[in-house]
């Protein structure tokens, strides 16, 4: 069982939540963040000086899936939510030692 | 105060109502705030604030002897008027009860907001700069010499065309330029790709309780007097106002779910129309014209997003439209009793048609003339921010400023 | 203007009066929204919006003639003023200097408050459409007849009973209506489990403020004209909500910590019950009457905390004891050099013993006509929505709509 | 009302324009609390509301006496209006057409105002109840001095030196003071260190929007009644307005970026400096004022920053520089054909020599006073909360609140 | 040393805490976020027609614990964040190489 | 290749961001939390009676980085966002399995 901690464009949020959707991938948890990547955010001109604007708006979705459907995820995210431009964003994956689920006491070790 | 010219209880109760529509321009940087994503709202906030700002000192230095100084060939006013210059603040030369400078300040807030409203169609990508460029050309070009034909003794008033309290002058002026300009500044990047939903509806809501509250002085004070023209304008407002507010949120829960915006837009659609005709109709057909003002606006708007139009916050399908059809109910339902013109209900077509014509015209210069200006500036200076800002938003690109909330 | 009945600088007075009053209605739409979870703010804000927009269609077309039409044996006016008929922009047949239009709007402002003050008890699950057909059926049968008993020379106004602005019509009826839905519609889910905490205390302020301001309209505007009584109004409101502002704070701070919410209530709670007073008592007693009314409403919360019902922003405890106590005060502080008036205090307990039974009688009325009507709407209808759109949010689930706000 | 000493009209509008200076007290609260951290907004909103419901009942039991009594030496009032006796709301006493009763709640709300300029200085950082103390002795022992002298026919008011609607005793005064208490609560943890952003601009233009509009009662009230004088005012307000707003943005985009908080600063100078002179100058004078003290009071905030000065939200900058600023344009910009009153720009330098002898005077017993009194407040009960406190936040370590927003 | 990724109804929050509290877990991160589960959120009748609001808003305890201690933790988030509905919510856990103390500079890899 | 979770007061945000740019740390994502530590939080005295603050607001950099620097960003952490008091914060480690680049789909799992 592995985490996905996906960092997109807040704009492209509803289109990945359908392409998720269209493959039965429904679990996930968003935050709303700001981040920036090597490209240290975008970069402005303002009279001929330039302007860094680090830390735009992001939204994190993560989700955990079993080991098998990483693969199937990656490959949706990275259609979904590409535009082609700096800012595409990141996918970070973790192990998962164990999962509960609080209303039936569940537990998933393996998935 | 020479009291044989004026009258001192008007005076006081016009100075009550220009201060009223100062707060609707307010009122419309609060509306428009609400309405735009988090990273634009500062910005969204001071177009208005500039804009009230801006025609401020135009109107002072030569914007009102444009309007209302001595008529030149019906088409607009000589300079003698400029800096103020012989607008007295203690007698009236326009045949009113209150001193010029009175109704100079009234009709300054009328201008003011007339720029502020046109602002919805530049949203989330106009550069601050050519901004004002466009502002001030747009006032002196656009809006003064409008402003004259309708009121200031211009070939439209001499033809007996009528417009209460800026039916026409504002609202066709505001809504049909903000249409032309999106041809010129074109669509927000991402529109119609993804959503752009409002970041902030009770600050539209804010705004929304401050243009109906001030409305009143709006078009109460176009009697330009204490008199039963006054206190009909007054009744009148507040029912097409409520008629738009349910028409309208029950039209788009037909459709869908009665949102607070379809109910606030409604409002702004009853209190657009009945505006040109508050001094003509009673309220049954006060709440006739709120009521359809409601649907029709509500249908404009749904037009143009089936056009791909990113008229963005709805001038033109709200005021324009709004005020267009309001003009033209001027000649529909206004009543001999109430103000001594007769519509087609009363047997009387002549009006309609002149209606019909004033607000025609009107609303081709509106278009061409704001095209051709936006067109200019936008070659010489750029309307519009780079990509790059536009993603980043406006309040940190043009403002350096953000917002928590 | 017939200015032999009307005078013009009433009139003018009037009108902006009844601006501030209509604003006031937006004042409790951002008073109440900022009190509820995010969720549920938008949803809040509309139904006072649409209360005002509810209202004066109904006030237009039957419930001013119900309430202010010819008498009916002291109960109810007839029908002879529906769609405003026979209601003069320019003269006065109610023995007031400002036309009948004019009172028309001006009460038009109250009925439409009152409305708005009694969703206090529906926040953050009534179902939109069903409190459309409520607003209507208890503005109709709890509103109008009380307005006519009261100041529509019904059978209390014959009686000698005295509401110079409101406090009973307005306050008691809100506050005890909305007691009574609580017994209908019952509590919020989760209400005494977990926390319910007001998300956003500015706009909660935002809107005491503009209640603070529009109150003079209110209650100076209830002197129907510029007079001593008007000015008198004016004063001892504002001492009022000054007094109950800190009386309530202060109390709030001897059990826990001085809250702004503790402090806005005691500004709502001091401006009730001065409302039928304002024009009988002296600025002394405005003091007394605001102090006390800060610390009976205080209690009256913690009261009704106690018995865990959910009236959830207080129009009860706020308005409808401040009101009630109000309405006694009249009794107890009149002062024949202010009003013409004897209370307690100057040895005449007549007018106590009047004010008792009128607002004692008016208090039992609202709270069964308004049960049974809710108890009508809920089982025809459903004055509730289901557990699963109470969840979600209001917001979400009856208007589609959400706010980052 | 006796009518041989009263103006119903006037007296109508001086109540009206009453209520628009009330709503500023609460347009400095939103326009304060925008500025601060989202931890701090409830406390910087009570502060202006506290000092609005303090002051009214200190002026209605002694304050109104003390500045406004039978004059003592020209130095304070005597007692004999404490409780408002003898403040007849039917009559005038004090050569105005309005009853003393409404004279006296118009200067109200100016003293309130001043107090909630003041909390400029302790934001984010005072302890509440020292405040409740601190607001109590400063309006006794600061303002209503003040007050009596210039308008309550003190020794400044005896010698000549003029100040229409407040540039001195209200702005000077509280900007003055705000800078003098600096010294004594000093500066916020943290500050130069960390930037401590506005947290909700909307919040701060809503302030600011208030205060624009509320301003035309201010200074057109301050004629106190319907004439020449109050339209001029009312215009020249306006225009000044817009100048500063325009200018402070103007300096700060050559610096940098034109943020909204230049441009709602600038207002507020336009606004502060034209205050004194609105009675006395005409419209492109009020452009030159307004111009300049958005310029000059740009300056002194860069200053106050370079000094390490916490006058967090630049009541000083704003308030004293530029009402200090406009005292002086009085005497170089009035016009003897607006105000009866000649400067330097026609040829006298009289009243420029009284006018800044007054400021200068006043100046100093403001920030001397001050001190002394904030000193001693901040030795018996400390002016300022806890470091754990101030780091919480005081929205919730002083009044166990929070806010989403 | 290992993470839990807590996620629970907001009004739940107030009782977990204390819940915690009692056993002495005092150490948290709180991060208010949105999320779905499988049952994909709410599902809301309007006029015959379904309408499906996903993305409820849910609250995130992160809580690093040594490792004999979180089946402590389990249990007690079961107890309080329980209510027997659909969204009641979940719990991740993950490994955690080291943690370090800003202040002391304290590094703890066991724990 | 690791991340770490950071967690500092808000206030420190700019100077830790500039100490990072400085020895060329710049990928990040920032979310705003609130959390306590094991003194549980702020303690204020109220008229006699203590006053417990927990969930004092606080900022989580996330950064993900090769294992070789995981020790430099620990060194800046500690000394930017050092002030002595309760509150500084944690900085917490983890293992990272693979990371996605949404753009140029690169793929990273040995860094
Ligand atoms: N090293 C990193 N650690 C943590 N988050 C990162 C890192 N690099 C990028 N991110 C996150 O991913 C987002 C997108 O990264 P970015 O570099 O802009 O994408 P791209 O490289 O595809 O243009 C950033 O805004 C940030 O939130
Ligand atoms: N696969 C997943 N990945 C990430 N987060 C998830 C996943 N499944 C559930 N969640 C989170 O847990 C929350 C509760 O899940 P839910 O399925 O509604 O609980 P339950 O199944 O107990 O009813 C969701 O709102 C979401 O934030
Ligand atoms: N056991 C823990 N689990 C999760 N987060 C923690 C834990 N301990 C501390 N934190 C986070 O670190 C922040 C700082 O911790 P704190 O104990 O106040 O720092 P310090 O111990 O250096 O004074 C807390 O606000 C919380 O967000």
């Amino acid at each position: 069982m592995q985490k996905l901690e996906i960092i997109i464009r807040p704009e492209k949020l509803e289109q990945v939540k359908k392409g998720l959707d269209e493959e039965g991938f429904h679990g996930m948890t968003i935050t709303d963040v700001k981040g920036r990547g090597d490209q240290r955010g975008i970069c402005l001109q303002y009279r001929g000086k330039l302007m860094k604007v680090d830390l735009i708006p992001k939204v994190k979705l993560e989700m955990i899936v079993p080991d098998e459907k990483v693969d199937d995820v990656i490959r949706i995210i990275k259609k979904e939510a590409y535009t082609g431009k700096n800012g595409d964003g990141r996918i970070f994956i973790y192990e998962v030692i164990k999962s509960v689920k609080v209303r039936t006491g569940e537990v998933i070790t393996e998935w | 105060m020479d009291t044989s010219t004026i009258s001192l209880v008007d005076t006081g109760f016009l100075l009550i109502c220009t201060a009223f529509v100062i707060l609707m321009t307010f009122g419309v940087a609060f509306f428009y705030g609400g309405l735009v994503r988090r990273k634009n709202i500062i910005s969204m906030l001071m177009l208005s604030f500039i804009s009230f700002a801006l025609v401020t000192l135009q109107w002072t230095f030569f914007g009102y002897s444009l309007a209302f100084g001595p008529d030149f060939m019906g088409i607009i006013g000589g300079l003698e008027n400029c800096g103020l210059l012989g607008v007295f603040a203690d007698q009236s030369t326009r045949n009113l009860l209150i001193p010029d400078m009175v109704f100079m300040v009234f009709q300054l807030a009328f201008a003011a907001i007339t720029l502020a409203i046109v602002t919805s169609a530049l949203a989330e990508r106009v550069k601050l700069s050519s901004f004002i460029i466009f502002g001030l050309l747009w006032t002196t070009l656009v809006y003064d010499p409008i402003a004259h034909w309708v009121w200031g003794n211009g070939w439209a008033a001499t033809m007996g065309i009528l417009d209460f309290a800026g039916g026409t002058v504002v609202h066709i002026t505001a809504g049909f330029s903000a249409l032309a300009l999106v041809f010129v500044i074109r669509n927000r990047h991402g529109f119609t790709q993804y959503s752009m939903n409002p970041s902030n509806i009770p600050l539209t809501l804010i705004g929304g309780a401050l243009l109906w509250f001030g409305w009143f002085g709006f078009n109460a004070g176009s009697a330009y007097a204490i008199n039963e023209i006054a206190v009909n304008a007054f009744v009148v407002t507040n029912i097409s106002a409520a008629a738009g507010s349910l028409s309208w949120m029950t039209a788009s829960w037909i459709y869908g779910k009665p949102g607070s915006l379809s109910m606030i837009s409604g409002t702004i659609a009853g209190l657009g129309a009945i505006t040109p005709a508050a001094g003509f109709v009673g309220p049954i057909a006060a709440f006739c014209i709120g009521t359809l003002a409601g649907l029709i606006c509500y249908y404009a708007l749904m037009f143009r997003l089936k056009q791909g139009w990113d008229e963005s916050l709805d001038a033109w399908a709200i005021h324009g439209v709004g005020g267009f059809f309001g003009t033209l109910c001027l000649g529909i339902f206004a009543s001999v009793t109430i103000g001594g013109v007769a519509g087609i209900i009363e047997g009387s077509t002549t009006q309609f048609g002149l209606q019909f014509l004033g607000a025609g015209i009107i609303t081709l210069y509106a278009i061409i003339a704001t095209y051709g200006i936006a067109f200019f500036v936008d070659i010489l200076f750029g309307l519009r921010v780079s990509e790059d800002e536009e993603y980043v938003g406006l309040d940190l690109s043009q403002h350096g400023e953000t917002t928590d909330m």
